[in-house]
């Protein structure tokens, strides 16, 4: 059952990855993008990590998506188009690509995976015990995090102002 | 403490002439290089001839994390640079005509680079060593630039520089190897000294430093910034370019590379290689200098044939090479001088340095053509002048190593009247033509010129005055 | 070799580590041939979802729950760098329609 | 005063002069330079006559003028009969000839004329410090200096073209013979580890590895370091030969004589040029060991001697004459020495100095008398103007011809007859004749001279119709000279076998006595080579001035032409030489400093400039690009990491 | 078990709190500078935040002098950060970092008429960015700052939104950044599941040398160390550099390329050196490859270069490239090598930097080799400063530049890789001849005679810059050992 349910994630994260790549249009990226998010919250799901599953569907997928969305939508839908001035760039990155992922590939296949230390994976991934952990071992990164968020907005203020002058 | 003050003393008097009204400068300038010259007699009057090993030490921990010290000492050996050094330069200072532009500027460069000179013929351990060795080149180069002649003053600079620099370089690699591989992790050339790496290692290091010291010297194919520094050096600055830095790179062949790698030797032996090319350097620059019609292009490559000379002298291994080769040092900065004045002299008189477009000058400068020849007897090495007792020792010295050495070195001693005779009665004899020069001689450059002349006739008269004192020489070699 | 039990059924966990890498791949690809400055931002957003994959998969075959909290910090960290991207993007594009990052090649050489 | 002080002495009078005289001398009154001049090298004769009569003889060491390791060289005079030989000669001639130069240079301005002094003393203390030095270094000093005073005295008229260039020709062959003996020397200090006479000729004759005395039998120490003195010989002979003007080194001899003709006659006739000769009888305990270097010198000699006899047959112009005669004088007295008979030579060597100086000093009367006119076609029929001068230039001729009983025939003839009386000796026959032959040319050559100059009727084109006898101070020291070269040859006659022997009783303990056993046969000999030369002297009055006789040459052009340009020595040397030396200076300045020595940086910074900037394509400003390679970058670490990891 | 990880006493948090002190101090200035910026009316707010801005960096400044002087260095937040020497000393480079950008900063926002106050509050978010990543000792916290740094620069770089330079710049930075930062998660990802923590010190203990047989580590390091070799610039990786440092204005660029190279290399330093010793060989063999590569391509690119920016960007390649060297010798010597070189290099190159900002026009930056013309003249002090820095990147002694390559370059041959050594000092020899290009038109006569305006604060960072340059050489033991306690933490004593 699971192993089904494994099988439609991952054929849907990958053919939307597949879309991001090749759609012309910047919206059906995003979309495409969405997709792959989607399926991968179901296999986070099937992973036991309930909490990112639902931040990834509600913030990710939800909110950052929307953002890009809006900025096309500002933008007015961007056709690519075909001619490039750089030869080799698509054949040469293919090479590249593909002998990267032949190696990360030939590599994870010999990996020696560290023994589990036993926790009951009765509450693992609950919201509790992520919480347990945000506020406890992850006090620090969580607060950086906050001052990163921060710094972002400022700088999307920044950036976004209509002239020097205003506010 | 002393010697710190040979060295810093030029250098605080530059940092304050570098900002003083330019018509102070000058004297100021005279004045410190005077004050320089006195400590360095107070030391060379202080110092005892006996004694086997560095006297006036100082030893100050500067770097303990690499054992680096601030070590300064002088021997027999760099006793006579430091005197040397001190003397040109009051002599250059005093050369210098107060008209040139930022005269200041010039004369805060020229105690600059003297104050480096000082301090790395003081210096004791190798990282100061090297640090003066680069140091020295930063003055060096702006004065050539900045204050150069002809057309490409700047070109001349920078190849200047990169010739040295690609050398001292690589000397960096060799100065590390040396803390690494000897294992006792000092840069104290004494204590170098005493334990030579494995000949296949000597091989590689001494490579390093020799070709450092083969581009200052410069050694036969090594000589191409030359030509261009000169040409391009302003005068006053030649009379310690040419005097006393032309010999650093002599200098650290007899106190680095021979000490510290006694027997580099590889696929092929460097003990050899260096002299076949120190003789190289005798007949080709003397053959330049046949062909040379800029008078001060003329002398350069007297320069670089005699600078072979003292070469061969120090691979010769023997003391008479040795201290053939140091006298060579002192006569050769002495005669250098001396030559680049006069020729500088005689061209802004008669305008151009073309040797080829004048003649029959003795006839309106008689005081001039006497003291020019008695110079160009000296450089020749007519005995009874100074030039004469080192090039005899240093052949002595090649001839004990291998007598198709010396033949060849005699074959420059044959030239060297060739190309001299060549410049002096071609403009100063036969009957008078080209441009009329302005004046003779002035009194006043003839006073300059007095020590110089002195000296030439006191060192061929009683050179024993010298070797009595290099006998005190801190690391074992032939000498001692 | 370790499989994951999940709801009974055993799940290689290479799997998953192959999908994220295959992801990750596809993003490194949208970023070399895509033009378009904001495909390539999602690109790269597909490249950190890969990550997080990796992340939570290692999370759970080590039953250790740092994976899944780092991945929510790469979650907020990737939503910030959208927020700057896109920022940085729409005022370029208030001076000048580009939708071609070749286009942003006046310096060079 | 001690002999220490007093040898001192003799050097240090004339050195005084030319200290006194160099610098402003020319601001003091010419009277004052008159004096000093040649009163300092009269001084010094006096001297020297009072070392000689004192039996004055030893080492004085003064002080040590270097050392450095084993290598330690003395400040010291060796005075020894032949020293003092050499002194008396220098000075007496040297006195006689620079008081002469006082009338001859008068035309001179001042400071010329001060000039001339100055460096006349200072020729006179070189040469004096030359054969007083009791080292191989203050040889080679004194020997450097005559050369430097040479070299000034030749070009003294520094205006003249011809005479700057003859200087430095003569310099710089001088130089190569101080290299040689330089080298020579080194050879000797490696072998003896002294520069000092005493010890290295001592080391050279007992020396005291090789005991018992017998083993040191001179065959085996040849054997024994032969090689290295033979070395030691020859280098020292380049030395020589350069210095004496013999083959191959002798060309600036003749180019020489555009100094004034008091130089010519005193450093280019009686002296200087005989510094050779005296090197070798100085060097005697090596030569008698190094036979083959000894040979050399024989052979050198009567070649140079035959050589300059055959050229001096042809030249036109009278000092040149003299100047080719004195080459084949001087090969006469490398002859002697170099067959062993070194105090024959040396007698020659003052006979020489005698009638030389002599002829020379006329010669300058006539010159001086003819304004300066060189050439003797342009004289003829001064027999009648110049008397005084014309008889004592005849006592010269046949002195030089070697008359009986002029001072020419003793010295000579002896050589001749020591070189005879060899018959077991191949090498002194073969120079026996050599030299008779050269003593028949010589014969005639002198009388070409002197027929053409003096007798006959003047010349059409003779520059001075009515020329004046010279001054006193001119011809007075001829004169004395005169009187010299025609009672000089009585105080040594063993050419006749018989009467005194002064001069080798006095050299032997200095160069060993003379090998002399000749009989009357050589006598007899030396007699009919003399009545041969007086009549081919006679010949030439036949040839040149009645003109019964055809000229030789037009029998022979191309001798005749050979001879003209002296065996095309010059030619031959600027060929092989000069040329090729400038050709490959400028070559080398002109198309190997500048295109490949600076090639060989520019080139590499051209170079990596031009890598630089095609480096810089790839920094395309294209983002994808930057990506593409940052991925590459990737594969290569991944690729690395692998191998690392896997090795 | 939950209840026994809630348990966080006070003075728990106290502690903790203290081994952070110096980024806890500038973040909460750096929250007062963004209240400061909103309430203070326009006019005043520049001064004001700049004024805040410098307090902040001087208070941190002066807790992490304090805290190296008398605190007990230890881990804090369950090893998430620490407080050692280490962290110390990059905070105080950091700081000091600060002050000068103010000072240099401000007049030249003035000059071109920009808002001072974000981009004060920016810089001050980059470097408590470049402290958190000093102080990091988990992977996760290594991220954190390595983003909270690249984002503050992103809109530093595009601080000039006139310009298309400055926004061509800040979109390529911004891209490949990311991309950059995504192999360096994917990295740390893979690691953390090879060593199930990502506390570096624990991975440190737990990996042994078997694990170089661990595919997922060494893919771990391989993407790591690129994601690193990107942040110190470092060829292959560096081609964002010239660009970007060309398009930014120039105050950013100065900080970037001292702030961002010391960051990074304290970030490289404790993820490899401090959390995978065990795993030298194959980390030292990929920075080998990263160090070569950069110091030839740095010195070559930049012969050609007319724009000082570019010239500077690539000298920093290939400095970059020297101090690896320090890196991969590691030990006490090389690390300590290292931070000298850094810390030295902060003040030299800074300067440099600095000197081209006093030449900018209010409509744009000068940096063309002509805009240095005739400089000994319009301000013989600048030109001598320039001078001096000039040199010591050419490193020549007795500047700091010549010591700093010295130590390395000794570590490096004592550690045996001499071939790097060797590599380095060809290419330094061909570094010099563009280095001394720069003094040409600065010393050469020019007709040009308009001053440069020098104002206070700048001519002050300036000459601080161009003493301590001199100082630090003519006596570098202080700052030595100063180094060899901070890399203690790394090397173990």
């Amino acid at each position: 059952m699971a192993l089904v349910v494994f099988f439609v994630a991952a054929a849907l994260a990958l053919a939307g990855a597949v879309g991001v790549v090749a759609f012309r249009e910047p919206i059906r990226s995003v979309l495409s993008l969405v997709v792959v998010m989607l399926g991968l919250s179901v296999l986070f799901l099937l992973l036991s990590a309930q909490f990112v599953f639902v931040v990834q569907i509600i913030v990710y997928a939800g909110a950052v998506m929307v953002l890009f969305l809006f900025v096309i939508a500002l933008m007015g839908p961007a056709r690519e188009m075909a001619r490039t001035k750089l030869r080799f760039q698509a054949w040469l990155s293919a090479l590249f690509v593909v002998v990267l992922a032949g190696l990360i590939w030939a590599m994870l296949q010999g990996v020696q995976y560290r023994q589990p230390d036993k926790t009951d994976l009765s509450i693992f991934g609950t919201v509790q015990s992520i919480g347990v952990g945000l506020f406890t071992t992850y006090l620090y990164p969580f607060e950086l995090t906050s001052i990163l968020l921060l710094v972002a907005a400022i700088g999307a203020i920044y950036l976004s102002r209509k002239t020097i002058d205003d506010l | 403490m002393t010697l710190t003050v040979i060295w810093l003393l030029p250098l605080i008097g530059a940092a304050l002439i570098a900002f003083m009204p330019p018509r102070f400068a000058k004297w100021f300038g005279v004045v410190v290089a005077v004050a320089a010259l006195a400590v360095a007699a107070g030391v060379a009057f202080f110092f005892e001839p006996g004694y086997r090993g560095y006297q006036f030490t100082e030893v100050v921990p500067w770097i303990p994390q690499l054992r680096i010290f601030y070590r300064l000492g002088v021997d027999g050996i760099s006793l006579w640079l430091i005197v040397l050094n001190a003397f040109l330069t009051v002599i250059a200072l005093l050369a210098t005509p107060i008209t040139t532009r930022h005269v200041n500027r010039f004369v805060a460069l020229m105690l600059a680079m003297s104050a480096g000179l000082a301090g790395l013929f003081m210096a004791v351990d190798l990282v100061l060593f090297y640090v003066f060795w680069e140091a020295m080149l930063i003055p060096a180069y702006f004065l050539l630039w900045i204050f150069g002649e002809g057309d490409r003053p700047a070109r001349a600079a920078i190849k200047f520089v990169l010739y040295t620099l690609a050398g001292s370089l690589m000397m960096l690699v060799g100065v590390i190897a040396e803390y690494v591989v000897t294992g006792k992790q000092t840069f104290d050339i004494a204590t170098l000294a005493t334990l030579p790496p494995a000949p296949a290692v000597q091989f590689g290091l001494f490579f390093v430093f020799a070709l450092a010291f083969a581009i200052k010297t410069p050694l036969f194919p090594f000589h191409g910034w030359l030509p261009d520094a000169y040409m391009a050096a302003p005068t006053p600055m030649l009379v310690t370019f040419a005097g006393v830095m032309g010999k650093s790179g002599a200098y650290g062949f007899l106190r680095i590379a021979v000490p510290l790698f006694p027997e580099p030797v590889g696929w092929w032996d460097w003990r050899w290689v260096i002299p076949v090319l120190a003789v190289g350097a005798i007949i080709w620059g003397a053959l330049m200098a046949i062909a040379a019609r800029d008078m001060k292009l003329l002398v350069s490559y007297s320069s670089v044939s005699h600078m072979g000379f003292i070469v061969l002298g120090i691979f010769s291994f023997n003391v008479q090479g040795q201290q053939g080769a140091l006298l060579q040092i002192v006569n050769h900065g002495v005669i250098i001088a001396a030559l680049f004045l006069i020729v500088a002299w005689i061209s802004d008189r008669v305008g151009t340095r073309d040797r080829s477009a004048m003649a029959g000058l003795a006839l309106r400068m008689p005081i001039m053509a006497g003291v020019f020849f008695v110079v160009v007897l000296a450089a020749l090495g007519l005995p009874g002048l100074n030039s004469f007792v080192g090039e005899f020792m240093t052949l002595l010295g090649a001839w004990q190593r291998a007598p198709v050495l010396a033949l060849f070195g005699g074959i420059g001693i044959v030239l060297a009247p060739v190309y001299m005779l060549r410049l002096f009665q071609g403009i100063m004899q036969s009957a008078p033509a080209g441009p009329v020069p302005r004046s003779d001689i002035y009194a006043g450059q003839l006073v300059l010129l007095a020590p110089l002349v002195v000296l030439m006739f006191a060192i061929g008269l009683d050179p024993n005055v010298m070797t009595n004192l290099m006998l005190s020489v801190a690391l074992p070699g032939p000498i001692r | 070799m370790s499989t994951l039990d999940i709801g009974g059924s055993q799940i290689d966990t290479s799997w998953f580590l192959l999908l994220g890498a295959v992801l990750f791949t596809i993003g490194t690809i949208g970023v070399l041939v895509r033009r378009n400055p904001l495909v390539i931002l999602i690109s790269i957003e597909l490249m950190l979802n890969a990550v997080n994959l990796t992340l939570i998969t290692f999370s759970r075959q080590l039953q250790n729950i740092e994976g899944q909290l780092f991945a929510l910090m790469v979650m907020t960290v990737a939503a910030a760098e959208a927020v700057v991207g896109l920022a940085i993007l729409v005022d370029i594009f208030r001076v000048r329609d580009v939708e071609d990052v070749d286009e942003l090649s006046e310096m060079k050489g | 005063m001690s002999n220490q002080t007093l040898a001192l002495l003799v050097l240090l009078f004339p050195a005084a002069g030319a200290i006194l005289l160099v610098g402003r001398g020319w601001r003091l009154p010419r009277i004052v330079t008159v004096i000093v001049g040649p009163g300092v090298v009269w001084a010094s004769f006096v001297i020297t006559l009072a070392l000689f009569f004192g039996k004055v003889s030893g080492d004085f060491t003064y002080w040590t003028w270097i050392k450095s390791g084993t290598f330690e060289v003395p400040f010291n005079l060796l005075v020894d009969n032949l020293s003092i030989f050499m002194c008396l000669v220098i000075t007496s001639v040297g006195g006689l000839i620079v008081t002469y130069s006082v009338g001859y240079m008068e035309h001179e301005d001042d400071p010329s004329y001060a000039r001339f002094f100055t460096y006349m003393d200072v020729f006179i203390f070189s040469m004096l410090l030359l054969v007083l030095a009791g080292n191989f270094v203050f040889l080679i000093v004194g020997w450097a200096l005559v050369g430097l005073s040479s070299y000034l005295l030749i070009g003294f008229w520094y205006q003249r073209r011809s005479a700057v260039l003859a200087a430095r020709k003569a310099f710089v062959m001088n130089v190569i013979g101080d290299v040689g003996m330089i080298l020579g020397t080194f050879v000797l200090f490696v072998m003896f580890h002294s520069v000092t006479f005493a010890t290295v000729f001592r080391e050279i004759t007992n020396p005291n590895y090789c005991t018992p005395a017998a083993i040191c039998a001179l065959p085996l120490r040849i054997v024994t370091d032969g090689p290295g003195i033979e070395l030691a010989a020859f280098l020292l002979l380049v030395g020589a030969i350069a210095k004496s003007a013999q083959l191959p080194l002798h060309t600036w001899l003749p180019d020489a004589m555009e100094g004034p003709t008091p130089v010519s006659a005193l450093i280019h006739a009686a002296t200087m040029v005989t510094a050779g000769v005296y090197l070798i009888g100085r060097m005697h305990p090596i030569y008698d060991i190094a036979v083959y270097a000894h040979g050399a010198v024989a052979i050198i000699g009567a070649v140079t001697a035959l050589f300059a006899a055959t050229i001096a047959i042809v030249q036109t112009d009278i000092k040149r004459v003299l100047a080719y005669s004195t080459m084949s004088q001087i090969g006469y007295m490398f002859l002697a020495v170099g067959i062993g008979a070194y105090s024959a030579g040396f007698f020659h060597l003052l006979a020489h100095a005698f009638f030389k100086a002599l002829l020379f000093m006329a010669a300058g009367n006539v010159i001086h008398a003819m304004h300066d006119e060189q050439d003797m076609r342009k004289f003829g029929g001064l027999w009648r103007q110049l008397r005084l001068t014309s008889v004592s230039f005849l006592v010269g001729s046949l002195a030089l011809v070697g008359v009986i009983p002029l001072v020419g025939y003793f010295s000579k003839e002896q050589i001749l007859g020591a070189a005879f009386s060899k018959p077991d000796d191949p090498l002194a026959l073969g120079v026996w004749v050599i030299g008779a032959v050269t003593a028949l040319i010589t014969g005639f050559y002198t009388g070409r001279m002197w027929w053409i100059s003096f007798a006959g009727k003047p010349s059409p084109e003779r520059p001075v119709e009515h020329p004046h006898e010279a001054r006193p101070v001119m011809l007075v020291p001829v004169l004395i000279l005169a009187a010299l070269a025609m009672v000089g040859g009585f105080i040594q006659t063993r050419a006749l076998g018989i009467g005194p022997s002064a001069v080798s009783d006095f050299l032997s303990s200095a160069v060993g006595p003379v090998r002399w056993e000749g009989g009357a046969e050589d006598v007899v000999v030396g007699l009919a080579t003399m009545a041969l030369a007086t009549l081919l002297f006679l010949a030439a009055y036949r040839v040149y001035v009645q003109r019964t006789w055809k000229p030789w040459s037009t029998a022979l052009p191309w001798a005749q032409r050979l001879l003209e340009r002296k065996y095309y020595f010059d030619e031959i040397y600027n060929a092989a030489f000069v040329r090729p030396m400038d050709a490959v200076a400028n070559f080398g300045l002109r198309d190997f400093e500048e295109p490949i020595l600076d090639g060989v940086v520019v080139n590499p910074g051209a170079a990596v400039t031009a890598g630089a900037s095609s480096l810089s394509l790839t920094q395309s400003g294209y983002f994808r690009n930057y990506v593409l390679v940052f991925v590459g970058g990737a594969v290569v670490a991944t690729v690395i990491i692998l191998v690392r990891a896997s090795s | 078990m939950l209840a026994a990880d809630l348990s966080y006493s006070w003075s728990q948090a106290l502690a903790d709190l203290g081994q952070i002190a110096p980024i806890a101090t500038l973040t909460g200035f750096f929250l007062f500078a963004i209240v400061t910026d909103l309430v203070l009316p326009k006019q005043r707010r520049g001064n004001a935040v700049a004024m805040v801005a410098v307090a902040g960096y001087a208070y941190s400044l002066g807790t992490a002098v304090y805290r190296w002087r008398f605190a007990q260095g230890g881990y804090a937040y369950h090893q998430f950060a620490t407080g050692d020497n280490f962290a110390l000393f990059f905070e105080v480079l950091f700081g000091t970092l600060g002050i000068l950008t103010v000072a240099v900063s401000h007049p030249y926002l003035r000059r071109r008429g920009m808002l001072e106050s974000e981009f004060h509050i920016l810089i001050m978010a980059a470097v408590i960015g470049m402290m958190v990543l000093g102080a990091a000792t988990s992977l996760v916290t290594v991220f954190l700052g390595l983003e909270l740094l690249s984002i503050a620069l992103y809109i530093a770089c595009g601080f000039v939104r006139t310009e298309s330079r400055s926004q061509e710049a800040a979109t390529k930075y911004l891209l490949i950044g990311g991309f950059a930062s995504a192999f360096v998660l994917y990295g740390m990802a893979l690691v953390y599941g090879g060593a199930g923590t990502t506390v570096i010190p624990v991975i440190a203990s737990r990996l042994g040398s078997s694990a170089s047989g661990n595919p997922l580590i060494l893919l771990g390091i391989v993407l790591m160390g690129v994601g690193f070799a990107f942040k110190v610039s470092a060829a292959p990786f560096h081609m964002w550099t010239p660009d970007v440092y060309q398009g930014a204005p120039i105050p950013v660029t100065a900080f970037m390329s001292v702030g961002t190279k010391a960051a990074a290399f304290a970030m490289i330093i404790r993820v490899f050196a401090g959390g995978l010793p065990h795993l030298a060989p194959e980390w030292q063999a990929l920075l080998a490859f990263v160090a070569a590569t950069s110091m030839v391509v740095g010195n070559l690119m930049a012969i050609t270069q007319t724009s000082l920016k570019r010239l500077l960007a690539y000298s920093g390649i290939a400095q970059a490239g020297y101090i690896l060297i320090g890196v991969i010798a590691g030990g006490p010597t090389g690390l300590a090598a290292v931070l000298y070189y850094l810390f030295t290099y902060m003040f030299v190159n800074f300067g440099a930097f600095a000197v081209i900002t006093m030449l900018a026009a209010p409509d744009g930056d000068r940096d063309s080799f002509k805009d240095l013309e005739g400089l000994g003249r319009r301000s013989p002090l600048m030109a001598i400063l320039m001078t001096v820095f000039m040199l010591s990147l050419a490193g020549f002694p007795p500047s700091v530049g010549f010591f700093g390559k010295l130590f390395v370059f000794t570590a490096g041959v004592s550690a045996g890789y001499t071939w790097l050594v060797v590599l380095a000092l060809v290419m330094s020899v061909v570094s010099v001849f563009y280095y001394v290009r720069v003094l040409i038109p600065v010393w050469s006569a020019s007709t040009r005679t308009d001053r440069v305006s020098a104002p206070f604060s700048s001519l002050a960072a300036i000459a601080l810059s161009g003493v301590a340059s001199l100082a630090l050489g003519i006596y570098p033991t202080t700052l030595l050992v100063v180094s060899q306690l901070g890399a203690n933490p790394i090397t173990g004593p």
